[in-house]
């Protein structure tokens, strides 16, 4: 090398300031999104509520009180008490624990199932899509309440615990849930990878993997926040409805859903808003914080937002 | 001479062109028609030519970016055309590529460090511990800084994007690169280190270029052997200096012409061409050239020239070469 | 493009005959059948086997799959257990009261979607934004019948400005023109609720894509060129943003048909939604088999039309 | 000498950014005449492209200091209705990025027909002909053909000629072309400056050309201004600088562009690196590239000074205080 | 009854989140005394209180009744009605030799007199003259004749099963072994003459209830073994009934325009339709006027609710049916009886009663409705809630506390898998009601929520160890459901003294007799708890005070006397 290529290699201090990790800078971004970190907290907060919260009731879940029953909040029952005259605060909390795992691990199972498809067939195209978009297809076209009849006798058959259907009930909640979200990353995968930095990962020859997991489904990621934000909602609603199948929860057990599916009739909805406004609150809130997160998520993955 | 690293034989890339609701194939973009040319170990060949006329198509066919309409391209041997997809990727890192345009050839959500890294990772050329050193000294060699490793792409100017273009295809100590025009988008000062870069590298590694470029004084001063092209083929071959000392073809001629010099005073005459600029879909007839041509007659509407050898490794495809 | 559609197309026939397969072993494996769900107190045993060998209950499965099928493929769904009309009679009877309600709504669900999701985008984190995310997350949060039965409160029994439900005035005896009035006045609260349903999910869509469309280059040269900011949105990224939503539309065809259960419940509307719950309680076979096959094509013809969309409002996707 | 048509005061555009500031353009100001073409030259990374989108205000986050006068008008103080007005008729971009810079989505000709129908009274069939009439003077072969096909399926080159004729479409008082040529080849390049050269003599049209070709710059400007990391060092009439370049950057420019048939073995190359942009310091940001470097340049920024020809520069060796 | 009868009991207007089976077969149609002893308050007719609040929309209905319900299903024909409400439509259309009246026992409609045979199997119907049907043909009794082949057909896949009835020669018909059913003999057009080869105690009934429809239009196309065409009728009925159809919107209206020739009179309304409602707006619908009558499923709130509107008139009677909890007497645990009794005790159902229902339910300890003639109290043990006693019995069959508080024998614990059928409002209250009492007697409740079917499958099995359901009631109460190897005996029930009362019960032809041999039945059954019984709970139909002379009882629907109703002008 002759000497003017030593400027090529600067000699003169460029300021050595430890690079950040893609992870510090991220929780960074992340926690200078007030509204993400609120949303953070309130789910925090949420969690603590349904799964400390009850230690403290002086209440207990097969609790009943005929003699209570249809109180509006009082000193004696905060929230009120429902119509076997229990504790609609107690009852909140119980049913956080259930619809809280319910809409978050089902709808995780549906995203990793869904983006994971979906990012397979729009990548490779061809059969690989073609079977994955017919399956896909066949998972919408299938009706669901004959599925879950079925799954809930087996279960019953099989004497499963009814405490434990839980979480035969997020396997299936995500798993019937897959194929939009795949639909919908496929569709966006398919545009990404006609740009041109996907053939410069061809160039490179960078695993079919890499490609996949790193460079096409990061960008897709907006709208699987959407969808699994939208996704959480759903499935704390839908699960209160497989409670009749046999593969929800069994009453007395509380869920936010069935608490609000209890009130479902113009008379308590009139009379007696304590029976599904503490539950309907905490989906709302829940919902809302999931996607204070999704979005802060989102701005945090999203290069171009400067916030 | 030395041996051949790259010989593209007939090679032709047509895109089709469709239309109407059901888009239906209307016709071909001849964008390669049909070139041949080869390219030796340690040689830099550069290819010129009017914009369209299938440069980065022919770069992107010969590393099988795209895939060919016909022809062959033998890379040490090999056809790559007839390889099977892992084998190809194995060959990836000794040939590689620097785009054109440096900014959709970065991916928007990954940072620079990790673009530049990651195919060390894929093709097992490095271990994690070792690979942030490897990418900052591969930045530093670009001209760029080691606190440019966790910056996303869009947060470079033009020319510093290229630059992560060239460390991105420099890190994997390729054989053989198909420079895009490389620095088309730099300015002087870091177009004349890249250069730098690129021919140092050249002589310590036996490195091959195919540069592609429309700025023939970068061209002159990087390569052995120039090719010209027009309309998806190649008029004009020669070595660099019987090139710029004894064009041939009318439209070599009016490229060197063309060249802007950096002295306001000096005002120079250009040749310059009129007439019907072709389309590559419907190409005319006889010499592609000939309707922008000053010389031409109708021999050159009739006839395709023959591309020709006229002595000195010179070659040339016109009636009155 | 002309041979992926046929190439699709054919695609549906196998893909039909696995769906085909596959919902009647499900509703094999359903435990009961329409005598069990009829539930009568006096049949006797007799009289319940006599039946079932009518109704080819009796038969082994595989035996009634190509019954099924083949009188499937000569255009005959078979009749229905609980309606005792062809299968496709009492589609005919429910399904476009179905359609009329999610068509209006679907209609009128993209309108506002679009013009919330783009203003939301635009001024993302503004006031705007926040109240629109928060009425969207309101309506997901509260289950469909909640939103049903306010608006019924509101809007039929305090205001009295609408009908509880139901699709026509019984008794009324006006000409066609009133009656269509009639018919649009009793849709106005059921397609009002539908639509709050199915805005907020594409809303949320919307807003995202425009998020990421409104910051790429191509939205600076519009704006460069000076362009309203009216046409730089809803011309420029609007059509970048519609491509996701695309897919989305492919989904709503067969949604179309459905009918939407708790909206029919809560509005009397007689769709066929009601219809199809009920079929798969009653283990009414014929009815539910036929209309699964029916959505099922619809699903499968509404995926390869979002693909066929996406393919020709993306320029740069090219189908194969 | 002529009027002035846009005057940069002082104008400052930072970005934040995770690291810090990025202090893009930190008190430029310089002057644009009417009829005029003015080249900004500078390092890859100084602060063109961002100083000509604060002028468009196509900036998000707007220029937090200083003033862009237009025809007297504050530019930055215009409501949005008046600068839409503006853009893409009295004053029209090239962008830098071809690629990306076309709506993927809508027709060449959409695009092109777009700013003729706003700005210009003409109806759909005249403004399809004009663009036609564009896309051949920009030298697009089949022109009909690229009326009807999508950015995706052009050359890159193609693209950016795409991009000058959408510029050009309504003859602008400023055309702002930002490294419009890097994508072609010579030929086509000498075709764009004849005709960009044509405007300027026709219509009296100002252009502010961002380039680091020098050669176009000889070719085209008729006064030159020098950035470095965000700031001006150098302006002077093209012919006065390429003879008398003054500031060590200017210089080294100059000598590090390749000249054909004037063979080196190496070409020159400025040592060193553009600073990090951010939180950058008060001094001279190009002290510690410059041979000449003194301990003042380490401390102060060197004002803008003027010499009596007209010539500015930002260096402390033209400065009494730096003699000192 | 023509087939049909009551089911398992539900809701009567479909369940609310489930959307469960569907609705009661037509609910019964015999006896009953009129209800509202004085001074309960749980049941009877409540007049409305200031009928001047009625709306605007009812009150400008002069001449048409809207009674809401679940949509009827289209198939308004005689022989295939499917649903309650089709026969609400059929019943309104057609008549019968006979017709239920309020206290549930028969009386001639159609019929100008019927003569049984010493041996009690040959039936002589009369039929009265003058009868028309709305298409103007006169009625015979050979319209009756065919509506016999009709049932008998092999291809008949209706509901009703005259089959069971016995008449010579039916099953020869039904086989294609005969052209024509020997027993009946058309004697004249006015005199019908049926031979059976058995009788029993609801022979009479159950052949004075089949439906006149006009031969020339029912049976035009007729062929033995082929009923297809009939499926084109079913929208399109003729009869002779009280109303004739109008028109029939699928799930929303069925409009009935009164029969002006009907041989009782014509009706005094002059238009009804029957519109469709759900459980979710009944109220509503009340209350915005959109429908005049509509049965409400009874608790405090909706009788509140609908007397609060004030211009509603409440009728509260009890359903016919009861809600319990099968155990499986296969099972050993099931199979003491000292073990059923203490589950029985142990539970305390009052309160279960009284949280869903209120006063709209009462506990139930024998398989009967208390307005069933064949109710008895005699000598039957309430099992009033008592868990001390409940300990003892537990202790005596041999089920002590094991270490963990659970009771265990010979090494096994008691556990009991619980099944529910999930759209019953009961469950919410049984489940947790439950799992505490038999908690505190030491044995562990795993209750699990089912689908209907699902536990109907599970039921006839017989792979279940205990379920709720509830069940419907006919009006007569012979039953196999307690009946050794009996027809609906799920549960593996079995008792000798059981069967023959039984027995003895379905043979006399005295009712006197029949009572007191139903009485030992139930006592028996009382003694074994062969199920755990729960409630029996109320319906409730609102009715608009401008409607008069609607009667409805526990046996007889709206739509029998539906001509003699008024709208009060
Ligand atoms: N959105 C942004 N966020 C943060 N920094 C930015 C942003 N845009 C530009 N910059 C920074 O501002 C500086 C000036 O950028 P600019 O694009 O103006 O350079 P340029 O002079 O046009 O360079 P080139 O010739 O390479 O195009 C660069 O250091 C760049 O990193
Ligand atoms: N994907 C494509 N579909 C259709 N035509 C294409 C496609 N890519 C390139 N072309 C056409 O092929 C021809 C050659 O394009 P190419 O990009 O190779 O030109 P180039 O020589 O690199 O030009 P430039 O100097 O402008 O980059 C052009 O006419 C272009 O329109
Ligand atoms: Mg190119
Ligand atoms: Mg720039």
């Amino acid at each position: 090398m002759s000497a003017e290529a030593a400027p090529l290699k600067t000699n003169l201090p460029v300021p050595k300031k430890q690079p950040d990790s893609p992870w510090r800078i991220a929780i960074r971004r992340f926690s200078r999104n007030r509204l993400a970190v609120i949303g953070l907290f309130i789910i925090v907060f949420m969690f603590l509520l349904c799964f400390i919260g009850p230690f403290f009731s002086p209440y207990s879940l097969y609790d009943y009180s005929v003699l209570d029953k249809n109180l509006p909040p009082s000193s004696k029952y905060w929230l009120g008490t429902d119509k076997l005259g229990r504790d609609i605060l107690l009852r909140m909390m119980l049913a956080g624990r259930i619809s809280l795992l319910v809409g978050l691990v089902a709808t995780g199972i549906s995203v990793i199932i869904g983006a994971t498809l979906g990012a397979l067939a729009g990548f490779y195209r061809k059969w690989v899509d073609t079977l994955i978009m017919r399956v896909a297809d066949i998972f919408m076209a299938l009706p669901t309440l004959p599925i879950l009849i079925i799954l809930g006798a087996i279960l019953s058959d099989l004497k499963v615990e009814p405490s434990d259907r839980i979480y035969f009930l997020m396997l299936i909640i995500g798993v019937l849930g897959w194929s939009s979200i795949s639909r919908l990353v496929r569709g966006q995968i398919l545009g990404l990878r006609e740009q041109e930095f996907m053939q410069a990962t061809e160039a490179l020859g960078l695993k079919d993997r890499r490609k996949i997991f790193r460079h096409l489904l990061p960008n897709t990621v907006p709208i699987i926040i959407v969808s699994a934000t939208l996704g959480v909602a759903g499935a704390i609603i839908f699960e209160s409805a497989l409670s009749f199948l046999g593969i929800g929860v069994v009453p007395p057990t509380p869920s936010w859903g069935n608490m609000i599916s209890a009130a479902n009739n113009l008379i308590d909805f009139r009379k007696r808003p304590w029976l599904w406004i503490p539950p309907g609150m905490c989906i709302l809130v829940t919902v809302v914080a999931i996607n204070l997160i999704g979005d802060g998520l989102r701005d945090a993955l999203d290069p171009k937002m400067k916030k | 001479m030395s041996q051949a690293l790259i010989e593209i034989d007939g090679l032709k890339k047509y895109f089709p062109i469709t239309g109407g609701v059901f888009q239906r194939t209307v016709g071909n973009v001849r964008a390669v028609d049909g070139v041949s040319f080869t390219i030796n170990k340690g040689e830099s060949f550069g290819l010129v030519g009017e914009s369209g006329c299938g440069k980065s198509t022919i770069g992107r066919t010969i590393l099988r970016l795209l895939e060919k309409t016909e022809g062959k391209v033998i890379f040490n041997g090999t056809d790559i055309h007839t390889l099977s997809k892992e084998k190809m990727r194995a060959l990836r890192p000794k040939m590689q590529i620097v785009f054109q345009d440096p900014f959709s050839s970065l991916n928007p959500r990954i940072k620079v460090g990790e673009a530049i890294g990651e195919a060390l990772i894929d093709h097992g050329l490095v271990n994690r511990k070792e690979l942030k050193d490897r990418v900052i000294e591969t930045l530093e060699i670009c001209g760029l800084a080691a606190y440019h490793y966790d910056r996303y792409p869009h947060e470079f100017s033009g020319g510093q994007r290229q630059r992560i273009g060239i460390a991105r295809a420099l890190i994997l100590n390729p054989d053989f690169i198909v420079a895009d025009e490389p620095v088309s988008a730099l300015d002087v000062s870091i177009q004349a280190q890249i250069i730098n870069l690129l021919s140092d590298l050249q002589r310590e590694k036996q490195l091959t270029y195919l540069f592609i470029s429309h700025d023939l004084s970068v061209v002159e001063h990087l390569c052995n052997r120039i090719g010209v092209m027009y309309l998806g083929s190649m008029v004009e071959m020669a070595s660099k200096e019987e090139l710029f000392r004894n064009p041939l073809h009318p439209y070599t001629k009016a490229l060197l012409s063309a060249v802007p010099v950096p002295d306001p005073t000096l005002k120079r005459d250009r040749i310059v061409l009129k007439g019907d600029i072709p389309s590559p879909a419907n190409p005319p007839s006889g010499c592609k050239f000939h309707t922008r041509c000053p010389l031409a007659s109708d021999l050159c509407k009739q006839q395709v020239p023959e591309y020709r050898d006229v002595g000195n490794n010179h070659f040339v495809a016109c009636h009155y070469a | 493009m002309k041979q992926y559609i046929i190439r699709r197309l054919l695609q549906i026939i196998p893909t039909l005959i696995g769906i085909s397969i596959l919902i009647f072993a499900i509703s094999a494996m359903v435990p009961g059948d329409y005598i069990t769900a009829v539930n009568n107190p006096t049949m006797t045993a007799e009289k319940a086997a006599q039946l079932r060998e009518i109704y080819g209950l009796d038969k082994p499965p595989v035996e009634r799959y190509l019954t099924w099928v083949g009188n499937m493929l000569k255009g005959n769904l078979g009749d229905s257990l609980v309606h005792k009309q062809p299968v496709t009679t009492v589609m005919g009877n429910y399904v476009w009261n179905s359609f009329f309600i999610a068509i209006f709504s679907l209609i009128l669900s993209w309108i506002i979607a679009i013009f919330a999701g783009v203003f939301s985008a635009k001024f993302q984190y503004s006031l705007f934004d926040k109240i629109v995310t928060l009425l969207i997350f309101l309506c997901m949060s509260l289950p469909s019948f909640f939103i049903g039965l306010l608006l019924i409160k509101i809007f039929a029994l305090d205001l009295g400005w609408f009908p509880v439900g139901s699709m026509k005035t019984s008794g009324m005896n006006g000409n066609t023109w009133e009656q269509l009035i009639d018919i649009a006045w009793h849709m106005f609260l059921p397609v009002t609720v539908l639509t709050m349903l199915s805005t907020g999910s594409l809303t949320r869509y919307f807003r995202t894509s425009m998020l990421e469309v409104i910051r790429q280059d191509y939205i600076r040269t519009a704006r460069a060129k000076g362009l309203k900011e009216r046409t730089v949105i809803f011309k420029h990224a609007l059509r970048n943003a519609m491509l996701p939503a695309i897919t989305l539309m492919g989904f709503e065809l067969p949604s179309l048909f459905g009918g939407a259960i708790i909206m029919e419940k809560i509005f009397i509307w007689p769709g066929i939604g009601q219809v199809y719950l009920e079929s798969i309680n009653m283990r009414d076979y014929p009815f539910m088999l036929g209309f699964t096959v029916f959505i099922s094509v619809l699903t499968l013809l509404g995926n390869l039309l979002s693909d066929v969309l996406y393919g020709t409002a993306d320029p740069r996707i090219r189908l194969k | 000498m002529a009027k002035e048509l846009v005057e940069f005061r002082n104008l400052k555009t930072h970005f934040q950014t995770s690291a810090g500031t990025v202090k893009a353009v930190d008190d430029v100001s310089f002057k644009i005449r009417e009829g005029e073409t003015l080249c900004v030259v500078g390092e890859s990374g100084c602060g063109k492209s961002v100083t000509a989108m604060s002028l468009m205000r196509l900036i998000d986050t707007p220029p937090v200091g200083g003033e862009i006068l237009y025809e007297g008008k504050d530019l930055l103080k215009m409501s949005k209705r008046e600068m839409s007005l503006i853009r893409g008729n009295d004053i029209a971009m090239i962008f830098q990025e071809p690629m990306t810079s076309l709506n993927p989505v809508l027709t060449i000709g959409e695009q092109i027909v777009e700013p003729i129908l706003l700005h210009q009274l003409v109806n759909r069939k005249e403004a399809k002909k004009r663009a036609i009439e564009l896309i051949n003077l920009v030298g697009i072969p089949r022109a009909e053909k690229i009326f009807d096909s999508y950015p995706h399926e052009l050359s890159g080159g193609m693209r950016q000629r795409i991009m000058i004729a959408i510029a050009l479409s309504c003859n602008p008082k400023l055309l702002i072309a930002d490294e419009p040529t890097t994508a072609l080849d010579v030929t086509i390049q000498a075709q764009i400056l004849d005709l960009m050269r044509d405007i300027k003599d026709k219509l009296n049209t100002s252009i502010m050309l961002i380039t680091h070709d020098l050669g176009v710059v000889a070719e085209m400007a008729d006064y030159v201004v020098v950035m470095y990391a965000g700031k001006v060092i150098e302006e002077a009439p093209v012919i006065e600088l390429f003879k008398q370049p003054k500031h060590p950057y200017t210089k080294g420019l100059l000598k590090a562009k390749p000249v054909i048939n004037q063979t080196q073995e190496r070409l020159y190359s400025i040592p060193g690196q553009v600073p990090n942009p951010v939180d950058l310091g008060d001094n001279c940001h190009f002290h510690d590239r410059c041979e000449f470097c003194m301990q003042i340049c380490k401390e102060k920024t060197p004002p803008l000074g003027t010499d009596p020809n007209g010539h500015k520069v930002a260096c402390w060796l033209y400065e009494e205080e730096g003699k000192a | 009854a023509c087939g049909g009868g009551g089911t398992a009991e539900q809701p009567p207007s479909q369940g609310d989140q489930t959307e469960q089976t569907p609705p009661a077969e037509g609910d019964g149609e015999e006896t009953t005394e009129p209800p509202a002893e004085s001074g309960d308050e749980s049941q009877g007719y409540f007049e409305a209180e200031d009928p001047s609040l009625n709306p605007a929309t009812a009150l400008n209905r002069k001449d048409t009744l809207v009674v809401g319900m679940t949509a009827p299903k289209g198939v308004f024909n005689p022989f295939y009605w499917q649903t309650a409400y089709d026969k609400y439509v059929v019943d309104a259309i057609f008549d019968s030799f006979f017709a239920v009246q309020g206290d549930g026992t028969y009386q001639n409609r159609l019929a100008e007199s019927v003569e049984v045979s010493e041996d009690k199997l040959k039936y002589t119907f009369k039929l009265k003259p003058g009868v028309t049907y709305s298409d103007g043909t006169p009625v015979t009794v050979k319209d009756y004749a065919f509506a016999m082949k009709v049932y008998h057909d092999s291809s008949y896949d209706g509901q009703s099963d005259l089959l069971s009835v016995h008449i010579k020669g039916g099953k020869e018909y039904n086989e294609g072994k005969a052209t024509d059913i020997s027993g009946i003999k058309v004697i004249d057009d006015h005199t019908v003459e049926i031979e059976v080869t058995e009788a029993n105690a609801m022979t009479k009934d159950n052949l004075g209830t089949v439906a006149f429809a006009p031969e020339a239009y029912y049976g035009k196309g007729y062929k033995q073994g082929n009923l297809e065409y009939m499926k084109d009728l079913h929208a399109k009925p003729i009869g002779s009934g009280q109303y004739v159809l109008k028109s029939f919107s699928p799930g929303q209206e069925v409009v009935l325009e009164a029969n002006a020739n009907y041989f009782l009179g014509a009706p005094k309304i002059k238009n009804v339709i029957y519109k469709t409602t759900t459980e979710e707006t009944r109220l509503a619908m009340f209350q915005s006027g959109e429908i005049d009558m509509d049965m409400v499923t009874v608790n405090e709130d909706t009788v509140e609710e609908l007397k609060g509107m004030g211009f509603l008139d409440v009728n509260i009677f009890p359903t016919n049916g009861y809600g319990y909890v099968a155990m499986n007497h296969n099972d050993p645990k099931f199979q003491d009886v000292k073990v059923r009794q203490a589950l029985m005790y142990g539970l305390n159902r009052a309160e279960v009663v009284e949280i869903i229902y209120g006063p709209y339910a009462n506990v139930l300890n024998i398989p009967q409705s208390s307005v069933s003639w064949a109710y008895t109290d005699e000598g039957i043990e309430p099992y009033e809630f008592d868990i001390e006693k409940a300990k003892q019995l537990l202790d005596e069959a041999g089920w002590v506390a094991g270490a963990d508080g659970t009771r265990e024998k010979d090494g096994k614990k008691f556990e009991i898998h619980f099944s529910a059928t999930a759209d019953n409002p009961v469950i919410d209250a049984l489940i947790p009601v439950m799992t505490q009492n038999y908690q505190e007697l030491g044995i562990k409740l795993t209750a699990e929520t089912l689908d209907f079917n699902a536990i109907m499958d599970k039921k006839d099995k017989g792979e279940f160890e205990m379920f709720f359901a509830a069940w419907g009631l006919t009006p007569d109460p012979d039953s196999t459901v307690y009946i050794t190897d009996g027809q609906q005996n799920d549960i593996g029930f079995s008792n000798a003294d059981y069967d023959a009362a039984m027995k003895k019960g379905l043979n006399a032809f005295d009712l006197e007799e029949r009572k007191a041999a139903y009485a030992e039945a139930y006592q028996v059954l009382n003694q074994n708890v062969p199920d755990l019984l729960i409630y029996q709970r109320r319906d409730m139909w609102g009715i608009n005070s401008r409607i008069n002379g609607m009667d409805i009882t526990p046996y007889k629907d709206f739509t029998i006397d539906l001509y003699k109703a008024e709208i009060e002008q």
